[in-house]
């Protein structure tokens, strides 16, 4: 086993991970978009969408792929239900007011999560096997392959959504300028349903095909939430590519430093370098230049 | 067309607008002059339904629209050219556009917006030129035209332009506003236009209103307006 | 008289946007200055450029033949500069007195351990703090707003307090940027005694305004700018009569 | 009776004398310590409102600051062998450089990056803690830190640790509130939302803000200190970015804009809990509900509800 | 002004009912102090239920010389101040008799001050060898000693001809404790370490610390952590195509793990408490009867698989019911009857205490066991 | 019908009602602002300009009299500054000393308009010759009526200098088709007509539009009959802006108020509650339009009553009655209320047309006397005291039965009650 093969398994191993990262984060950019607010519940989106698809599929025994259709439905309803009763009623909220409120809901979601599947890990079965594919010494498992590709698919699905379809011209457009965006007539509180609506589905699907690599239990979501936050941010608030990127990157810093450096320094030395990233451009990575100055006068 | 009484608009705590009653007449053109700060763009915001805290009516053609969506208004035909321009910059000139029809969007409708749009690039070719270009990246004049097209994408009834001239030469500011008064002959559009260059604006109106902190103090035919020294000293600039 | 304020070849973009070109032009102590031209000619740009909210892309501000522009911004009001917002920048989170009181702030030194542990230093620096913030209000007519709160009063009467927060703290240089707009004639009146009061303390005017009555009438020198240029400079009687400037605010007719 | 409560001083004493008289009342040697550990959280609390309600800076690593104050004391003390009274200013000066130095960048983000900036430096220590296994035991934590001698008296009994910890809380209260009505508050409070208006004041906004982190920070270390030498025991755990969002969400949930409110948010928070225990299995849930509630019908926090004395008045 | 006298009020008022004692019915009280939620809760959960099971069973026979037991149980998420916080509460306001948990190691170590100075005895459901080694006088623990598992492992390899081992752990006090403990017993055995690998709580993926220990040339992997990472790193060892054996700790003894891990469990080797393998116990053995007795009493009322922590919970309050009978409502007078109990047979093991040793087990109580088509077996030498 | 301005005249109710609204918060707010009396009314009663959202909300606002425009003698109920004003007119200064009222352009814009509906709704179109009797100094009448009827394009005889002869003349030689006059005048220059045995078939005139002070419908058909015309009335008065307040159309039902320009309202003279319309009070008018002299709720003392309800004309905008009595010339006589012009109506009924007559009021014993002079004509004075027996009777029994008052009657020869004093219908010497 060369270094080289070491240093592939490390890059697969950070893409699996960070990929997971980046699904997460996309869901945090949907939902800032629309409304500015960093959804802290939106790992337990994750959360809930393997526990359900748990349920139904293994607990249920409903085929897998209903099962997954009905789980990601549901998360969907979840996100779109919170919106309804947490976000929609409040009137001019500030940042921090927000901020808690999805804190209370990720507690909430882990509190109901718990209450119904209790505090067991649940695991589902990889969709087509754990049979290891070998590349070049490295290997990679089916599942990440299923995850690469509805990464992919995800990212498509939203480049064309955004693109070609009028809701999501509609809801860029509210993400670029809300006010102009009412001013089409476009009615942005349906725009911040549609994208919880959409993060939820996001990341119901992501917690449906992750759950074969990462297990689920009820408070799976945190983590996840947190990495997904990192990326978020790294990629600059709101870009959606950036978030795919700089998901996978967090994923190879952590792979690379747990394999080269130290596994035990591995999440600060990500953390370091994605804060170094932060001072020295303090709008992410991606972020365009903008002239945030004019902004302010 | 849309009738005003004693509209008051809050912004927190603030009053800033102070019992405006006006009213718009189908098919005329009408200014609103008024300085920085006299709550000119506090109106027309209130009357899109930006802002939250109304009192008093707005009618337009008869239906009470205080307290209705910004969607449902747009909807019902009033359409907004907003002050500095607001335009959706890293999208393209096409895109802009097709998001001005968002209110009357649907996939049957997809004939008549290609159509509309042929329309739009008639009147501002240099759009046509430029469709798959970033609205970010035109220049301060099509960026306006832009805004203008935009705004009529949603067929509407009544167009309301918030200070259409600041930051553009005069050359441009004239072609616009030449546009405008060819538009509202060819088609039966009413207008009503915010500026605070009132010569330009009161040049083109049938009436006007003068505002001043977040009242109406003058209000007139277009002679009227020009012949009140008050405004030709305070807006005109000349004795 | 000598120039307190000048600057050289001033030149600030904003992406493709020229904001203020090449600008030059010189403010004598003790004078009121006004800078007028239509909306998005520079005005309130060179109001943050001289406060060093922004910095200039090209050219030198100088404040008393030192250089400005290499300031940190927040040095400025140190040196003797104040400025009002045009779209008002009160601090809606205090009480009208404590506005003024942060008007002192620059004559006041009192360290966050001293004020934690209320020292006797302190608080003999926090009474005069407050009672010159007294007397600059009853200075500006407004002490009638004493213990009231921002919330309670008036969109113009808070502009009022801005400016007296301005004038509270002493400076050599005040910055109005359109201290009239929403006033109403009465209080346009007092405002202009206000301004010539303030005049009278030796304090030098520059100000920015849209009402053109209240600047022919309280101004000694008017600089034109349009486009982030200068077009026209010079006494009121001279500038009304400017050909460039009438074209500038009766539109294009006049311009060919 | 209103001139006397007006000064800081005044206000101090009497709270101190409240929880005194409090813990008179109170029997219960568990409720002392949770009276105890809500001491701690005040302290931590109130530094947190003059950074987040009145300078309007977030933090999410107040609990790096609250770990390194114990750590540092716990080290000092236990692994050094240090008197206390030298491992007291040596915990708050180690924490207080450590947020200078990462304050100096941190400060100059904005919002939610500011959030990510400090909640990313929260977990940092958290996995120092974890990985320095010679001097902080790892996840296992340590134990046997010495107790507490003042005057000679072993604050051994939680009734002798409360009447320390609350006058210490007291001195916190009465340091806070002369911050806020000094100058220095002022200055607070015009760079929550205007900070380019603050600089053409004359207020350094960077340095003002770096002041407040370090002194957070420093408050926050002042708890971490107390909570060493009262559970005796230190593991990683405690200090988790769970801790610095609860922290976060006291300050808000009280009511940001003002320090009572924060005091207001730590109380209902920190006595929360006990209180649910009655619904057992529930009690996350119903925490998470009242959270929620309380942030939809009150945004602006608790501090402040009008409570209609008059009318009770009235009705007797 | 007034704002600040009604908070006052508010805040007065909030506490008032904290004064309030309890009051105290005629029976015995024990308090349980268990990580029932929080990520420690696959500890703490079977540990409540079984020491409700317990308390059930005893009162239903009409308790301990007639007087019923009550159980006070408190959650402490695996956070060691609300643990101290349980804690105070129990024995200041419940005012037990006795304590059994924490369910963690860590916990365990931040309340041991306080039963000390409170005099209560605590039997706790943590591992760690610290807990009891030195000795204090009012704790006691029921679990098997990591040390002794790291000791059975050794001995096992020892005996297969193992010496080149690659640890992998995880960043949690159990993690930790086993890794400080398979570090030090090593040179007594003749092991060497050759890597030293650790991964945090959640993560989901430790490809690259087995990557990189797949470039040694380590013989066998030690896993010390707890689910659900112990079936991810057998998973992904399988992954990465590593085909030396791996030893898991006694943590993995949940057949649940087993299922999570699926074809990647198989061949797994731990040490483990003869709870899992009841059917491969000689019905001889002495333990035999009590492992039928829990395991079948516990899948038929929780209807959920049985694993060795509620075992140590079991274990704790059927020693505390001995000591109770004994002694009756006297604290000195249980830990003093707990510190003197010989054979008493437990699900871990037949506990032996004496004032020098609050453990009672020796290695003995292990048994290793393997995973063979999916199912617990006791691995033959 | 002829309408001059369609869009405002014959504007819907509701837009009318926007209009005013519009124009009514302008006014208070620049009065507010400009006027210090004002200023410093809405300030005493806590009145916020910004309060008024519908048109009854005016009734906060106290009335201004015609004791508050001589307190602000000369300027200062001014709403512009001086250098704005283009014209001052002064108020005839009957009743008191004269008043200057200013207008700036767009005042002398809005009354020429005004005046212009005045003419059209008594059917002068261009092609008309009007001849306009008025003075054209100081008083509004001659300029008022002058520019409007240029407007129109109808030409234009100025002919107030001359005196009534001449002016007979020139109607005849002019052909005027069109006097505009008070309809006293009108009535002497019929005479003066007869005396120069001018018959009316020699003259064009056809059109009369009369105003300036209150006259009755009796003496409108005698002027129509005697000049052979078809007159219409209109009202107006120089403190609000001069003729072109509220004018007739040919229906000859009730005066329209150009309600785009003013509003108006009747109050109970006594108690200053506002009354509904068909009440008769004194008018009340507010301006809405006027920038340099505006005034809010000034008290006309005219006696009149609102009319709604459609006219034949088209005209949306309400009618007031014609103006037969001022509130300054009501009689008060032991505590009863009368007004001259019921006298007069008694008269023209008993003697079959209006003479000219004067009301002496005097004490006798501390009960208030009323002496009734009338002129008697040549033809019927040199009939036997027996009929002037009778018609005093009558006049003495009709007064006493409607007005609940019994007067004397003292018939005099004609020229007793002098020109000069004809306009001053009531002669009062209780007070001296």
């Amino acid at each position: 086993m060369n270094f080289a093969s070491q240093l592939l398994q490390y890059t697969l191993s950070g893409i699996t991970i960070g990929s997971i990262y980046a699904m997460v984060a996309i869901g945090f950019n949907i939902i800032y978009n629309s409304t500015g607010i960093i959804n802290f519940a939106q790992g337990d989106f994750l959360m809930l969408g393997g526990m359900l698809v748990v349920y139904f599929h293994k607990t249920l025994h409903f085929p897998l792929l209903i099962a997954g259709f009905i789980a990601v439905l549901i998360v969907g309803g979840i996100g779109i239900g919170f919106e309804r009763l947490a976000i929609h009623p409040l009137k001019n909220p500030s940042v921090i007011t927000l901020i808690i409120i999805t804190i209370a809901a990720s507690i909430l979601f882990k509190g109901g999560a718990m209450f119904i599947w209790g505090k067991d890990s649940f695991y589902l079965a990889s969709f087509s096997g754990d049979e290891p594919i070998r590349l070049m010494g490295a290997t990679i498992l089916p599942q990440t392959l299923w995850i690469l590709a509805f990464l992919f698919l995800i990212v498509i699905a939203l480049m064309c959504f955004f693109r070609f379809t009028i809701i999501g011209k509609a809801m860029k457009a509210c993400a670029y300028n809300r006010k102009a965006a009412s001013i089409v007539g476009i009615n942005v509180n349906n725009m911040v349903l549609i994208s919880f609506a959409l993060s939820a589905l996001i990341g119901g699907l992501a917690g449906v095909i992750v759950t074969p690599i990462t297990l689920v239990d009820y408070d799976r979501g945190s983590l996840l939430g947190l990495k997904g936050f990192g990326a978020a941010i790294f990629g600059g608030l709101g870009n959606i590519g950036g978030a795919v990127a700089a998901g996978i990157i967090i994923g190879l810093l952590e792979s690379y430093s747990a394999g080269l450096l130290s596994s035990g320094y591995k999440d600060a030395v990500a953390l370091i370098i994605l804060l170094m990233v932060l001072f020295f451009r303090p709008g992410g990575i991606f972020a365009k230049k903008e002239v945030q100055i004019l902004k302010s006068f | 067309m849309l009738s005003i009484q004693s509209l008051k608009s809050y912004y927190e705590s603030i009053c800033a607008l102070k019992s405006v009653s006006l009213h718009i007449k189908k098919g005329e053109i009408i200014t609103m002059i008024g300085g920085n700060g006299s709550g000119k763009s506090t109106l027309l915001n209130s009357i899109l339904g930006l802002v939250p805290r109304v009192t008093g009516t707005i009618q337009f053609e008869n239906k009470e629209i205080v307290g209705l969506a910004p969607s449902v208004i747009v909807k019902m035909g009033i359409s907004m050219v907003p002050e500095g321009r607001q335009l959706f910059y890293p999208m393209t000139v096409l895109d802009n556009l097709l998001l001005g029809t968002y209110s009357h969007y649907s996939m049957k409708e997809k004939k008549n917006i290609a159509q509309r749009v042929d329309w739009i690039f008639d009147i501002f070719p240099v759009l046509g030129e430029r469709k798959r270009q970033l609205a970010g990246t035109l220049s301060g004049g099509e960026q306006q035209m832009l805004s203008i097209a935009r705004a009529l994408m949603s067929k509407p009834k009544l167009l309301i332009l918030d200070e259409p001239s600041v930051g553009l030469a005069p050359k441009i500011i004239e072609n616009i506003f030449q546009t405008l008064v060819n538009l509202k002959e060819k088609t039966d559009l009413t207008i009503f236009l915010v500026e605070q260059n009132a010569k330009l604006g009161l040049d083109i109106c049938q009436r006007g209103y003068v505002i001043e902190t977040g009242q109406i103090i003058l209000s007139g035919s277009k002679d009227e307006l020009l012949n009140n020294k008050e405004v030709l000293r305070a807006y005109l600039g000349k004795e | 008289m000598e120039r307190i304020l000048n600057t050289e070849n001033l030149t600030k973009h904003f992406g493709g946007l020229l904001a203020i070109s090449n600008l030059s032009f010189d403010v004598m102590q003790g004078s009121i200055t006004a800078i007028i031209g239509p909306n998005g000619a520079g005005k309130t740009t060179l109001f943050n450029l001289i406060s060093g909210l922004l910095k200039p892309d090209s050219g030198k501000i100088l404040y008393k033949e030192k250089r400005l522009d290499t300031k940190k911004h927040w040095e400025i009001p140190h040196m003797g500069i104040a400025r009002t917002f045009q779209n008002l920048r009160v601090f809606a989170n205090m009480t009208i007195t404590e506005n003024i009181m942060m008007g002192r702030y620059t004559h006041s030194s009192s360290g966050i351990f001293s004020c934690a542990l209320n020292l006797k230093r302190y608080r003999n620096e926090e009474r005069d703090i407050r009672e010159r913030a007294h007397y600059w209000m009853e200075f500006m007519n407004i002490d009638s707003l004493k213990g009231k709160k921002l919330k309670e009063i008036p969109f113009e009467k808070q502009r009022l307090v801005e400016i007296t927060r301005a004038v509270a703290s002493e400076p050599e240089l005040i910055l109005l940027d359109e201290p009239a707009a929403g006033l109403n004639v009465t209080e346009t009146k007092t405002l202009t005694d206000s301004i010539y009061k303030i005049r009278e303390l030796g304090t030098t005017i520059l100000i920015v305004e849209h009402d053109i009555d209240l600047v022919m009438e309280i101004s000694e020198r008017i600089i034109v700018l349009n486009f982030g240029e200068k077009i026209a400079e010079g006494p009121p009687k001279i500038v009304r009569n400017d050909e460039k400037v009438i074209a500038v605010y009766l539109g294009s007719e006049f311009a060919e | 009776m209103k001139k006397l409560l007006k000064s800081s001083f005044s206000k101090s004493i009497f709270t101190f004398a409240i929880a005194v008289l409090l813990m008179t009342i109170i029997r219960n040697p568990y409720h002392v310590g949770i009276l105890i550990f809500l001491g701690m959280n005040l302290i931590i609390t109130m530094g947190l409102s003059l950074l987040m309600g009145y300078a309007g800076q977030i933090s999410l690593g107040q609990a790096a600051f609250f770990g390194l104050g114990a750590y540092t004391t716990g080290i000092l003390t236990t692994k050094l062998g240090l008197p206390i009274i030298t491992a007291f200013p040596l915990s708050i000066l180690l924490t207080v450089s450590i947020a200078f130095l990462v304050g100096i960048p941190t400060l100059r983000l904005r919002g939610h990056y500011l959030a990510m900036a400090t909640l990313g430096l929260g977990e940092i220590v958290h996995i120092v803690f974890n990985e320095l296994l010679s001097l902080t035991g790892g996840p296992s934590g340590f134990g046997n830190i010495p107790l507490i001698k003042i005057f000679g008296i072993e604050l051994d009994n939680d009734y002798k640790y409360f009447v320390f910890v609350w006058a210490i809380v007291a001195f916190i209260l009465f340091l806070s509130l002369n911050i806020i009505n000094s100058r220095m508050g002022r200055a607070l409070k015009s760079i929550h939302r205007e900070e380019n208006t603050a600089s053409t004041l004359g207020v350094n906004t960077s340095r003002l803000k770096l002041t407040i982190f370090v002194i957070s920070a420093g408050f926050a270390s002042m708890a971490g200190f107390l909570y060493a030498h009262y559970v005796t025991f230190l593991s990683p755990g405690t200090f988790s970015l769970r801790f610095s969002i609860l922290l976060v969400t006291m300050v808000a949930v009280g009511g940001m804009e003002n320090i009572w409110g924060a005091i207001t948010g730590t109380v209902v928070l920190t006595l929360l809990p006990e209180y649910l225990r009655f619904f057992k299995d529930f009690d996350i849930l119903i925490y998470g509900i009242i959270l929620m509630s309380i942030m939809i019908l009150r945004p602006e926090g608790l501090y402040g509800i009008k409570i209609p004395l008059k009318r009770l008045r009235n009705n007797s | 002004m007034k704002k600040f006298i009604a908070f006052l009020i508010v805040f007065v008022a909030f506490l008032i009912p904290l004064s309030i004692e309890a009051k105290d019915p005629k029976s015995y009280k024990i308090g349980g102090v268990f990580a029932i939620t929080g990520p420690a809760s696959w500890l703490g959960e079977p540990e409540r239920n079984t020491m409700m099971m317990v308390v059930d069973m005893i009162n239903a026979k009409g308790g301990i010389n007639g007087v019923p037991i009550e159980a006070v149980i408190e959650d402490t998420v695996g956070d060691e101040t609300k643990t101290v916080n349980a804690v105070k509460k129990l024995i200041n306001s419940d005012k037990v008799l006795a304590i059994i948990g924490p369910s963690r190691s860590g916990t365990t170590m931040a309340v041991i001050p306080i039963v000390e100075r409170a005099q209560t005895s605590l039997i706790s459901c943590a591992a760690a060898e610290t807990i009891i080694n030195p000795v204090k006088k009012w704790v006691f623990k029921t679990p098997q000693s990591d040390r002794d598992a790291v000791v059975r492992i050794y001995d096992y390899m020892v005996k297969h001809g193992i010496t080149r081992v690659a640890l992998i752990s995880g960043t949690t006090g159990f993690g930790n404790a086993g890794r400080g403990q398979l570090k030090d017993i090593a040179p007594e055995f003749g092991i060497k370490i050759i890597a030293d690998e650790t991964y945090g709580p959640q993560d989901t993926d430790m490809t690259p610390q087995l990557t990189k220990i797949r470039g040694t040339n380590a013989q066998a992997i030690v896993n010390w952590s707890i689910v659900p990472a112990q079936a991810i790193v057998a998973k992904n060892m399988v992954q990465l195509g590593i085909d030396i054996p791996l030893f898991q700790s006694h943590g993995f003894g949940n057949i649940k793990y087993v299922e999570a891990a699926g074809k990647a469990a198989e061949g797994i080797i731990f040490p483990a408490g003869r709870l899992l393998a009841v059917d491969t116990v000689p019905a001889s053995h002495p333990q035999k009867k009590v492992l039928v007795e829990y395991k079948t009493m516990y899948e038929k009322k929780f209807n959920d698989p049985v694993s060795t922590f509620g075992g140590h919970a079991w274990d704790a309050m059927w020693m505390v019911a001995e000591a109770l009978k004994k002694a009756g409502a006297d604290k000195e007078g249980i830990r003093a009857s707990i510190e003197t109990m010989k054979g008493f047979v437990g699900t871990g093991g037949v506990f032996n205490f004496s004032p020098t040793d609050h453990y009672g087990l020796t290695p003995d109580a292990f048994e290793m066991l393997t995973v063979k088509n999916g199912k617990f077996v006791v691995l033959q030498d | 019908m002829l309408v001059w301005n369609e869009e405002f005249e014959k504007m819907n109710r509701n837009e009318l009602e926007q209009v005013q609204l519009e124009r009514l918060q302008e006014t208070l707010t620049r009065v507010y602002r400009r006027v210090a009396y004002y200023h410093n009314l809405f300030n005493e009663i806590g009145f916020d300009p910004l309060e008024i959202s519908k048109k009854s909300d005016l009734q906060k606002i106290p009335f201004t009299t015609k004791d508050t425009l001589r307190d602000a003698y000369p300027y200062d109920m001014f709403a512009v500054p001086l250098r704005e004003v283009v014209r001052m007119q002064s108020t005839a200064g009957t009743t008191g000393e004269a008043l200057i009222v200013g207008y700036t352009k767009n005042d002398i814009d809005h009354w020429t308009e005004l005046t212009a509906r005045v003419l059209t709704a008594g059917e002068v179109v261009k092609d008309d010759i009007v001849q306009i009797t008025f003075p054209y100094g100081l008083s509004t009448g001659g300029l008022g009526f002058h520019y409007g009827a240029e407007m129109i394009g109808a030409s234009v005889i100025p002919s107030s200098e001359a005196d009534i002869g001449k002016q007979a003349t020139i109607m005849r030689d002019y052909r005027t088709t069109v006097i505009i006059s008070a309809p006293t005048f009108a009535a002497q220059l019929a005479e003066t007509l007869d005396e120069k045995g001018i018959t009316p078939a020699e003259l064009s005139l056809s059109k009369g539009l009369f105003g300036a002070e209150p006259w009755s419908d009796a003496f409108r058909k005698e002027i129509e009959q005697k000049l052979s015309i078809s007159a219409t009335d209109n009202y107006g008065l120089t403190e609000i802006i001069g003729p072109g307040v509220s004018y007739e159309c040919n229906e000859k039902n009730g005066l329209h108020v150009s309600e785009d320009h003013f509003i108006p309202e009747i109050i109970d003279p006594d108690t200053g509650k506002t009354l509904p319309s068909g009440k008769k009070g004194e008018l009340v008018i507010s301006t809405i339009t006027k920038e340099a002299f505006p005034l809010i709720r000034y008290r006309t003392g005219d006696i009149t009553y609102l009319i709604e309800g459609d006219c034949p004309c088209g005209r949306t905008f309400v009618r007031m009655a014609r103006v037969s009595e001022r509130y300054d010339d009501m009689i008060i006589l032991n505590g009863q209320n009368m007004f001259p012009s019921q006298f007069e109506q008694i008269l023209t009924e008993v003697i079959g047309l209006t003479p000219t007559y004067q009301l002496v009021i005097d004490k006798a014993d501390n009960l208030d006397e009323l002496i009734i002079q009338v002129e008697v004509s040549s033809d019927f004075f040199s009939d036997e005291i027996k009929k002037l027996n009778q018609l005093e009777f009558h006049i003495i029994r009709d007064v006493k039965e409607r007005l609940d008052f019994v007067p004397k009657v003292k018939f005099v020869e004609p020229g007793t009650i002098e020109r000069k004093m004809k306009k001053k219908k009531v002669i009062d010497r209780r007070n001296k």
